[in-house]
């Protein structure tokens, strides 16, 4: 298929584009309507979750079975809120790093493979390609948090820097006994390798620390105390408003959705599944069931102490995951699993 | 390219006065040289895989560089209250 | 016709930027523009902020920022023994066994060291 | 259809941004924009990385780099935060003249011995890639003693920057 140059070659070549596959990962199924639609969906799932959990209705007016399009009104209201930016804050960072968020959080999707066949780029370093651009996070909030010049974002700029610096190591040395079990990081072949058992069952310890961690780096209860209400209003996102602030909160449900789809791929076999329903299908009801037990600590634990959340993370976690690599190590050089083709 | 950044970092290595600025310009200087082994290793013939792992001791060493200057500078900032270079010529503190 | 993956990448991060990049500058437009000192005034739960909001930190964390930055470079090592572990022998193991086990001792200290508060 | 990029426009681009970025990181008026530039150099470089077959490398570089060393700049930075560590320094006039110069005859000298040695240098074709799961048995296999030499420089370094930043009482 070559460029067109003429005016009469410009209709095939257009429907040739955007009806290859390429062009149908990248802007419909892995790609961006997929993915606005999920989240979307996700911020109304977890209102109407709480809700469930303490005995409250939830979202109800908006329109569709239960208030689903609640989240269309929100947007529409956000978007037309007026934006506020505090006295004296770096206009440009206070501006610039929300959509830096939602940017780098929508970028690691590329490498996520929601079915054989549907990923955008099949990278073969696709996991340390995730973990490089999510450890971008806690030095974007700390500068977000610095630019809005107000002292609650500053402190729960600060404590995010910290929880999430003290729980990416766990988490990258956790998944290390995948990679271990695969013996790649291309996260096809990492799915691929779980044909007959999903890795949660040969990795489960590394399952738990992953889990734990995870939820530790989203900032989601017991462990939001960035974003703890009582002390510090909203945290490190006090001072956005309006626009700001929905391009922060879809940036905050696009990681929750892509730590689910993580461990999807990673511990919970990705797209296999019975035959009946599609790949991509059983993939999103898998990370919609990881995303489901994230959400629903948020209605029934209380949160820790700072110093204690960030102790909790270097001297147990890390530990365990250490100690996983060996135990992983031993399991491998025995040759126990091998009865899986391991 | 490897040379202009060089040349950027040595430029900010002689003429800067803030420490921390200071310690740009030597990560600098030291990304300049692995981009230079990369690109070596790449276009070897064959290419070979040496020049990557050099780079990976060099990265390593270079984040521990950039941890020990900044507690360094650290100190010197709670000894002086200042970092900039030419205020820290006494050996005493 | 199979793209270059990191080619495919960089395509899906300009959709990005172009299709999230309007959510912020578009409302730009309709958003008051007018600065007022009283309404632009940090959130402090209603009182009139006092002092510089920028202060200087506190040193109490920062033991463990460096054990990040070096188990940072930890895990790129490990993920790279990691993933050709069952196709290399056994005794190429054993060094980073030896790695990982050298490490634990300053890991111990640094532990104990970011665990005392008045250290800091 | 053909849509691989040609190599030259992916370096120019990557030495647009590396470069800018690198000149921003000495030059910007606030500390924080300059670690902010230094990260986006970084990038660039791993940028680099990537387009020279080292793919692990790049995620390396920005995973060591932009996530974790511009980490502990920034909070230093905040941490030795005061008005006048914000201040452009101030009478460089003539140094700064002499640094542009010694730093311009370098580059220009490294660039010409580049550019005559560069055509007789062999070219490999492209084709041939270096898989990343090389890298492992050659760090370990090859080169076991620098590991542990690593680790050691490593365990030292966390050390004594913990005992440099510790407060005496």
């Amino acid at each position: 298929m070559n460029l067109p140059t003429t005016p009469a070659e410009l209709l095939p070549f257009i429907i040739a584009v955007v009806t290859s596959h390429t062009f149908i990962t990248l802007v419909i199924f892995p790609g961006f309507i997929h993915l606005t639609v999920v989240v979307m969906f996700l911020t109304w799932y977890e209102r109407k979750l709480l809700a469930r959990i303490q005995l409250r209705i939830g979202p109800l007016y908006a329109g569709g079975p239960g208030g689903i399009l609640q989240p269309i009104a929100d947007g529409v209201k956000l978007i037309f809120k007026e934006v506020m930016i505090p006295y004296k804050a770096d206009k440009p960072l206070f501006l610039g790093i929300p959509l830096a968020l939602v940017f780098l959080g929508a970028l690691p999707f590329a490498v996520i493979p929601f079915g054989q066949h549907w990923v955008i780029a099949n990278l073969d370093v696709g996991l340390v390609f995730i973990f490089a651009v999510t450890s971008l996070f806690p030095s974007m909030i700390l500068i977000f948090a610095w630019a809005s010049n107000s002292k609650y974002p500053f402190l729960g700029g600060l404590r995010s820097l910290f929880q999430q610096v003290a729980y990416e190591i766990p988490m990258w040395i956790s998944a290390l006994s995948v990679v271990m079990l695969a013996g790649s990081l291309n996260l096809v072949q990492i799915v691929t390798a779980q044909q007959r058992i999903w890795f949660i069952v040969p990795a489960f310890l590394s399952f738990i620390v992953f889990f734990i961690a995870t939820m530790a780096e989203l900032e989601r209860l017991p462990f939001d105390l960035p974003e703890a209400e009582p002390e510090l209003v909203a945290g490190w996102y006090t001072e956005s408003s309006g626009a700001v602030f929905m391009v922060i909160f879809l940036a905050l449900y696009m990681k929750l959705y892509l730590m689910s789809s993580l461990i999807t791929v990673l511990f919970l076999g990705g797209w296999w599944g019975p035959a009946f329903l599609p790949q991509p299908v059983w993939f999103i009801l898998k990370a919609l069931v990881v995303a489901t037990f994230m959400i629903i600590p948020r209605g029934v634990y209380p949160r820790l102490r700072v110093d204690l959340l960030i102790k909790v993370g270097w001297t147990r976690l890390l530990i365990i995951a250490l100690a996983n690599v060996f135990i992983t190590v031993a399991l491998l050089s025995t040759g126990v699993l091998s009865a899986w083709g391991l | 390219m490897s040379a202009a950044l060089l040349g950027i970092g040595i430029y900010g290595l002689s003429v800067k006065r803030n420490a921390i600025r200071i310690l740009f310009s030597v990560e600098l200087i030291v990304n300049a040289a692995n981009l230079n082994f990369i690109a070596f290793a790449r276009y070897m013939n064959p290419p070979h895989v040496s020049g990557q792992v050099i780079v990976f001791y060099s990265i390593a060493a270079a984040a521990m560089e950039a941890a020990v200057g900044l507690a360094l500078i650290l100190v010197a900032f709670r000894l002086n209250s200042s970092i900039d270079v030419r205020k820290l010529n006494k050996l005493k503190g | 016709m199979a793209l270059n993956p990191w080619l495919l990448i960089v395509i899906w991060g300009v959709i990005l930027i172009v299709l999230t990049g309007p959510m912020l500058t578009l409302p730009m437009f309709w958003s008051r523009r007018k600065p007022d000192q009283f309404r632009d005034m940090p959130f402090e739960s209603g009182q009139v902020p006092q002092g510089e909001a920028r202060k200087r930190l506190v040193m109490q964390y920062y033991p463990y920022l460096l054990m990040f930055v070096v188990f940072d470079v930890v895990a790129m090592f490990l993920f790279a023994w990691g993933i050709s572990f069952t196709s290399i022998p056994a005794s190429d193991s054993f060094p980073v066994l030896v790695f990982l086990i050298l490490l634990g001792a300053p890991l111990g200290y640094a532990l104990k060291m970011a665990l005392r508060r008045e250290n800091w | 259809m053909d849509l691989s990029v040609p190599p030259d426009i992916t370096f120019v681009v990557l030495t647009t941004i590396t470069l800018l970025a690198a000149i921003l990181a000495l030059q910007a008026k606030e500390l924080i924009y300059g670690a902010i530039s230094l990260g986006i150099s970084f990038i660039g470089i791993a940028g680099f990385f990537v387009s020279l077959d080292a793919p692990y490398l790049g995620m390396l570089q920005i995973a060591v780099y932009v996530g974790a060393v511009v980490v502990l700049i920034l909070f230093t930075i905040m941490l030795v935060r005061r008005e006048e560590a914000d201040k452009e320094e101030a009478g460089e006039g003539g140094e700064g003249a002499a640094g542009l110069w010694i730093a311009g005859l370098l580059a220009v000298s490294i660039a010409g011995v580049a550019a005559l040695a560069g055509p007789n240098l062999p070219i490999s074709p492209p084709a041939t890639n270096l898989p990343i799961s090389q890298l492992g048995p050659v760090l370990t296999g090859t080169y076991p003693v620098p590991l542990i030499i690593l680790a050691l420089l490593l365990s030292g370094a966390l050390l004594g920057a913990l005992v440099l930043a510790k407060i005496d009482r």
